[in-house]
């Protein structure tokens, strides 16, 4: 094993280790800001793995996404609906069973699954493209037979509607003011 | 077998993830708190697409398209699910699954 | 050595990951060693920048206010901010009592390790950068994340509602002028073509972009200059942390060496935006080039690059901190107006007419 | 077919666009109907009017145009002018639209147009001031499509279509005064009973089009037709090779006498006679346009157009024939004694439509005279019968009765009506030189040439009969003193309803000289066969005028004195007078079968097999669902965890199965 193959090989199971115990975190926890922490370490550790597997853009926008979005997002959603003191009410016994018995029945089919499958992996050392972000460029708008430009605008769209969605959703029906920087500062008062 | 990261060892650690995701998502009572463990699931899923990518197709690119695009979708997910669980704070006072079942038949 | 200096092509690019990479080939202590110097390097550069910025801030406040600032300490009030931060050292470390105090420690934490993470990636001279990854102007706005986390969880933890209100427009802020930052930084990507901050600099060698990338460059350099300005919650968007209304916001319970974390986090970000703003449309280490006058431009080259970058990011810091001295805070609302209304659709736009200028070529010095 | 007319007729206008004739009428429907009632009523009456008389000159156009190409005594072809494809359900089974021009068609298309435009601008002055004169104008521009699409049917189920449509139409129009339930019994009335006809009419369509698909795939397309001929196109039916091959299956008679049922539903023959006098309840002008010159010819138009099928059948023109002419006399003895203007009229119809009828049921392939009379009739009956409607309706307008006692006396105050009143009423009675004593003759002559003598004698009786109600009504309703108040304040009509009546009048006096047998023969359906005249050896108009002038006569003695004869007269009669005068108890008689019969012994146990088992049956099956649901409900625990416990678990479930399966 060569040095370059043990700090990978470090790295991954430091990683993955991280991750799985912040998963863990994330699904136990009885506060719940906590577990939003736990979370963005998992994500963290994503992008992390992602980097091992070579894919630094992807990596960059999962950080850029999830930790510098979502994951604010989610923290403000706890923000809004919960205070400091409030912890989770453990779920009941059979649901917890029912959780319990449920997970590990997927996590066995489908390592029963893998085991069991002969997947066609690609050449030794294959040649990934020198620019990935480059190429995703190119696929994203390209509009020949392997390209996303459709699901790529369908997206666009998906997020626009997810944004207005939110902002009609979440408004306060008994504000008639139409500025909604305005509002959304009222409604940050009120929840708190 | 080896203790060198391959397939195998990817697929399970995304597997893990993806099962605890499921299990935060079946007992989590905080609906903030599924939301969190819905973003374990989307998360392992990205994953396993580049996961795939690597191991199965280097030379191409599409599965961290697809990333991307679930990636996306959870940041749109992320927004809708905020509004939606302040609108029912909003109304409810509480943001606890559990308690919101008015569609009991 | 010096030759290569003089001639502005062979800038050699030589980060110290590279280096340590190198050598953990062949000598996996000398790999060690790297990492101990980019460390221990990183962590000293952080904390003696910030004083020195700090020194700076107060003296630059001073003398806007047609004060001397602090005189007493050394020449000039020089040692003054090592004096400060001894007596922060002394101070008694006050955790409330109904603080989630394992989140009242990692915040601060939080904060530092964001701005140690967007210090290695600036290139402050072609043989000063820790990691130059080809990710890099991604990478830097993604760290950023992690400080505007560490503030929530600063505003949480503390269990006081000044502090969980000042976090939540810390939140909105950054969530909301992100947007124009990124967009801003999408121009440069789109007129360099690379989103390697030590590729950017060097496709600069004819000129920089903010005069090469001409309209489009200056109205991209505005915008990023006004949301990075939001998003580091300086005044006057320092909204977060607003004394007369929320008694210092999201740091209101923190204290002594903690406070301090966040009070250097926030300089260091300062210095960080500052050196990026540089580097994207200042050329960052290049010198002053004009495409075509070899012989101005070797002239240019005999100030080492390491120079030219100190001066246009202690520029754009200048600038920075006589915004603060000048502009009066804004209200949330103008805060949001600001952003929604004028900054996003000036950006989309200035975007879009970067794309038609890359397609066209119309900037100045299109690729000989 | 002749190449030099048929290249004549390729350059007309009104030939190639022969489709706007019916098709103007629709358009101005759905103009009138949807844009400008609610925005004008008045433009209303104006747009739909001039649509439909822009037709009518169309139709003038294309009459003109086709007989030139042909001129009087040549062949008469069919053509079709124009048709698409509608619907297609094998090679022979096709049904085009379209429209058929030969002289039948134009014939009909002409009187239709002509005197649904005259009524059209009678109307403008009659229904003034009624509440829905627009949507009456709209009614009366769909009925009006309705009769040309099916005058110009190439095929039978086209006709059919339209058929219906002049029912919903007819419905609509008789229904018109809503709010009276007179007026909606009558208009449920005419509809029920000429859809129960209708029934009979579509089996045998199907008839034919079943047994003529079938002989077409076994024998292939007769001679003389073209490749692309359908089933149900007249062409096919009409061929003579076809008639006589399912004659051979003894298929014919029967479906042709189906057929029958429908044209005597529509033609309102004995015993389907039941809704006419009742649908007077419409409006005047549409009891003139409807009893006139369209519904009700439609069974005779029907039965002229199939002429030469019916022609290959004996017996279903012998029905035709005695069935025609006992409504004639039966209709005419009921007339006699009615006392509404209207139903007189309205019998009269009845009696004229036998005429036709039985016309049409003397004539055969050979003695082809009773056809021509038959349709002759039929066009001048139009005109005088129009008229005799639409002076009623001024009649009506001004004295505000429909009851003939109390009128009288109105000669002086209605000049014009009761003039052109006079005309119709002598033409109808077969008077010299009007139009009804041509045609008139013509039939009897037919009847009499084709040795039907009982018919015949039938014919002459009710000539007479036909002469004395008609006098009757005008001498009690015109001369004479003002028997009611009503009739002092009587005063002349507008002129748009002067002037329809005029333009009736002076063709009424002048159509009965065209050579009709020139124009409209049976030799324009059976080719090769020119003849058409079988002249009798001994002139029939004698005794034909001479009865009619006894009828004259005897009005004018009964009710044209100052005594009142007419009482002496029925309290002779007795019961007699009174069963004519309940109109043979008819009603009554079919009253007794649907509700004593009917009613009793098969709806009633149909009803109750329908309420319990067949609405038990949907009863139990609604049970079962919401009981099983409300079962099933308790599954739904409104937890949406445990919804995706059982996703998860279901989709692990799968999984194993199908590996399970698999290996």
């Amino acid at each position: 094993m060569n040095p370059a193959e043990l700090t990978h090989t470090i790295v991954f199971y430091g990683l993955a280790l991280v991750s799985i115990v912040a998963a863990l975190l994330v699904v136990t926890v009885k506060r719940i800001f906590r577990a939003a922490v736990a979370l963005a370490t998992v994500l963290v550790c994503g992008a992390g793995f992602y980097i091992l597997l070579d894919y630094d853009f992807i990596a960059g926008i999962q950080l850029l996404v999830y930790v510098g979005g979502i994951v604010i997002l989610i923290v403000f959603a706890v923000m809004l609906t919960s205070s400091l003191e409030d912890t989770e009410i453990r779920p009941s016994k059979s649901r917890k069973a029912l959780g319990i018995i449920s997970s590990l029945g997927f996590l066995a089919t489908a390592l029963i699954a893998f085991q069991s499958t002969s997947f066609p992996l690609s050449a030794p050392t294959p040649e990934q493209p020198s620019d990935v972000a480059l190429e995703i460029g190119r696929k994203l708008l390209g509009y020949g037979s392997d390209g996303y430009v459709l699901p790529f605008e369908i997206i666009s769209l998906l997020l626009l509607s997810a944004v207005i969605g939110a902002i009609v959703v979440a408004r306060n029906p008994l504000k008639k003011s139409s500025d909604l920087s305005g509002q959304s500062e009222q409604s940050d008062g009120s929840a708190t | 077998m080896s203790f060198v990261p391959g397939l195998f060892h990817w697929l399970c650690l995304s597997t893990i993830l993806f099962s605890i995701g499921l299990y935060g998502v079946m007992t989590r009572r905080n609906a903030v708190g599924v939301l969190m463990s819905v973003e374990l699931l989307l998360n392992s899923a990205a994953m396993n697409f580049l996961i795939f990518n690597h191991f199965a197709a280097k030379p191409f690119i599409d599965g961290a398209v697809m990333a991307l695009f679930i990636i996306a979708v959870a940041a749109a997910e992320a927004v809708v699910a905020m509004a939606l669980f302040v609108a029912i704070f909003r109304s409810r006072k509480t943001v606890d699954v559990t308690q919101i079942d008015t569609l009991k038949g | 050595m010096l030759e290569n200096l003089l001639t502005h092509s062979a800038f050699e690019i030589l980060t110290l990951s590279d280096r340590a990479a190198q050598a953990l080939a062949e000598n996996p202590w000398e790999a060690a060693g790297y990492t101990l110097l980019a460390l221990g390097g990183t962590g000293a550069f952080l904390s003696l920048l910030g004083m020195a910025l700090i020194y700076v801030e107060r003296k630059v406040a001073a003398h806007f206010q047609c004060r001397l600032g602090p005189m007493r300490v050394g020449w000039h009030g020089m040692l003054q901010s090592i004096a400060d931060a001894l007596k922060l050292l002394q101070k008694e470390d006050i955790i409330p009592e109904k603080a989630d105090k394992l989140l009242f420690f990692l915040a601060p934490v939080f904060s530092i390790i964001a701005t140690v993470l967007a210090l290695i990636i600036i290139p402050m001279s072609p043989s000063l950068q820790v990691v130059d990854l080809n990710i890099g102007v991604i990478f830097i706005s993604a760290v950023g994340g992690f400080g505007v986390l560490g503030i929530l969880l600063a505003g949480w933890s503390s269990n006081n509602k000044w502090s969980l209100l000042g976090a939540m427009r810390a939140g909105a802020q950054f969530i909301s002028y992100e947007i124009s930052v990124t967009l801003s930084l999408l121009v440069i990507t789109l007129l360099a073509g690379s989103l390697q901050l030590s590729e950017i600099v060097q496709s600069q060698q004819d000129g920089w972009w903010i005069w090469r990338g001409h309209i489009v460059g200056v109205v991209a350099f505005f915008v990023f200059i006004i949301s990075s300005t939001a998003e580091l919650n300086r005044p006057p968007f320092d909204l977060p942390e607003a004394e007369s209304e929320l008694t210092g916001g999201f740091h209101t319970e923190y204290s002594g060496l903690r406070f301090s974390f966040f009070f250097l986090a926030e300089f260091i970000n300062m210095f960080i935006a500052s050196a990026l703003g540089a580097t994207l449309f200042f050329g960052g280490w290049m010198p002053f080039h004009i495409g075509g006058f070899e012989t101005f431009n070797s002239i240019m080259d005999l100030i080492p690059p390491g120079l030219w970058f100190a001066g246009k990011t202690a520029f754009i810091v200048f600038l920075m901190m006589w915004v603060r001295w000048t502009f009066p805070r804004l209200r949330v609302d103008q805060l949001m107006r600001l952003e929604w209304k004028f900054l996003l659709p000036v950006g989309f736009i200035n975007l879009f007419a970067a794309a038609t200028i890359v397609l066209t070529k119309l900037y100045f010095f299109p690729g000989q | 077919m002749n190449e030099l007319a048929n290249n004549a007729l390729a350059n007309s206008f009104a030939f190639n666009n022969a489709w706007l004739i019916p098709a103007l009428p629709f358009f101005s429907f759905l103009l009138v109907g949807l844009f400008i009632r609610p925005y004008s009523e008045k433009l209303a009456g104006i747009v739909a009017t001039l649509s439909v008389s822009t037709s009518a000159a169309l139709s003038l156009w294309l009459a003109f145009d086709y007989f030139s190409a042909f001129p009087a005594g040549a062949e008469h072809p069919a053509l079709v002018s124009w048709s698409f494809q509608w619907l297609r359900y094998n090679e022979y089974l096709v049904v085009n639209v379209g429209t058929l021009i030969d002289s039948l068609s134009i014939l009909l298309m002409v009187v239709v147009t002509f005197v649904s435009s005259l009524v059209h601008l009678y109307s403008i002055g009659y229904m003034k001031g009624e509440d829905g004169y627009g949507r009456y104008f709209t009614y009366l521009n769909l009925f009006t499509f309705s009769m040309l699409g099916l005058v110009v049917a190439p095929n039978i189920l086209q006709t059919y279509i339209f058929w219906e449509l002049v029912g919903v139409s007819s419905f609509l129009l008789i229904g018109f005064y809503y709010t009276k339930p007179s007026a909606v019994a009558a208009s449920k009335k005419a509809f029920i009973v000429t859809r129960f006809a209708d029934l009979f009419f579509l089996v045998g369509i199907l008839l034919i089009a079943v047994v003529g698909y079938n002989l077409m795939s076994l024998f292939g397309v007769p001679n003389g037709l073209p490749e692309n001929v359908s089933a149900f196109d007249f062409a096919f039916i009409t061929n003579s090779g076809v008639s006589t091959m399912m004659n051979n299956f003894g298929i014919l008679t029967p479906a042709l006498i189906l057929i029958f049922i429908g044209a005597a539903g529509k033609s309102a023959l004995f015993p389907l006679h039941i809704w006419l006098p009742d649908a007077m309840e419409g409006p005047t002008p549409v009891s003139a346009l409807i009893h006139a010159a369209t519904m009700v010819v439609a069974g005779v138009y029907l039965v002229a157009r199939l002429f030469v099928t019916f022609a290959a059948s004996e017996s279903a023109l012998l029905v035709a024939a005695y069935l025609g002419a006992f409504t004639c006399i039966f209709a005419a003895i009921i007339a006699c004694t009615q006392n509404d203007i209207k139903r007189v009229l309205a019998y009269s119809t009845l009696s004229q439509i036998g005429y036709m009828m039985f016309a049409l049921g003397v004539a055969s392939a050979t003695e082809t005279l009773g056809y021509t009379a038959s349709l002759f009739h039929l066009f001048t009956h139009a005109f005088f019968k129009a008229l005799l409607f639409l002076g009623a309706g001024a009649v009506i307008h001004s004295v505000h009765t429909n009851n003939i006692w109390n009128m009288g006396g109105l000669a002086k105050k209605m000049p014009i009506t009761n003039i052109t009143f006079l005309i119709a009423t002598l033409a109808i009675s077969g008077v010299w030189p009007f139009a009804g004593f041509f045609s008139k003759d013509e039939i009897i002559a037919a009847a009499f040439g084709n040795h039907h003598y009982v018919i015949f004698a039938i014919g002459l009786l009710v000539a007479g009969i036909t002469a004395f109600y008609m006098f009757r009504i005008y001498i009690v309703t015109f001369l004479g003193k003002a028997r009611s108040e009503a009739v002092d304040h009587a005063h002349e009509a507008p002129m748009t309803m002067t002037i329809p009546l005029m333009i009736l009048a002076a063709l009424t006096a002048v159509v009965g000289f065209i050579h009709f047998g020139d124009y409209v023969s049976v030799a324009s359906i059976i080719t090769g066969d020119a003849t058409g005249h079988a002249e009798g050896g001994f002139p029939i108009w004698i005794p034909a005028l001479l009865s009619g002038l006894t009828g004259i006569g005897i009005a004018w003695f009964m009710y044209g004195g100052e005594k009142d004869r007419a009482t002496a007269v029925t309290e002779k009669l007795g019961v007699i007078y009174r069963v004519i005068c309940a109109k043979f108890y008819i009603d009554e008689i079919y009253q007794f079968i649907t509700h004593k019969i009917i009613i009793r012994f098969i709806s009633t146990p149909i009803a109750w097999f329908d309420k319990r088992i067949v609405d038990g049956g949907v009863d139990l099956t609604g049970w079962l669902t919401r009981r099983s649901g409300a079962t099933l409900s308790h599954l739904q625990t409104g937890q949406t965890q445990t919804y995706a416990a059982w996703l998860i678990n279901g989709v692990i479930a799968v999984v194993v199965i199908i590996w399970l399966y698999a290996s």
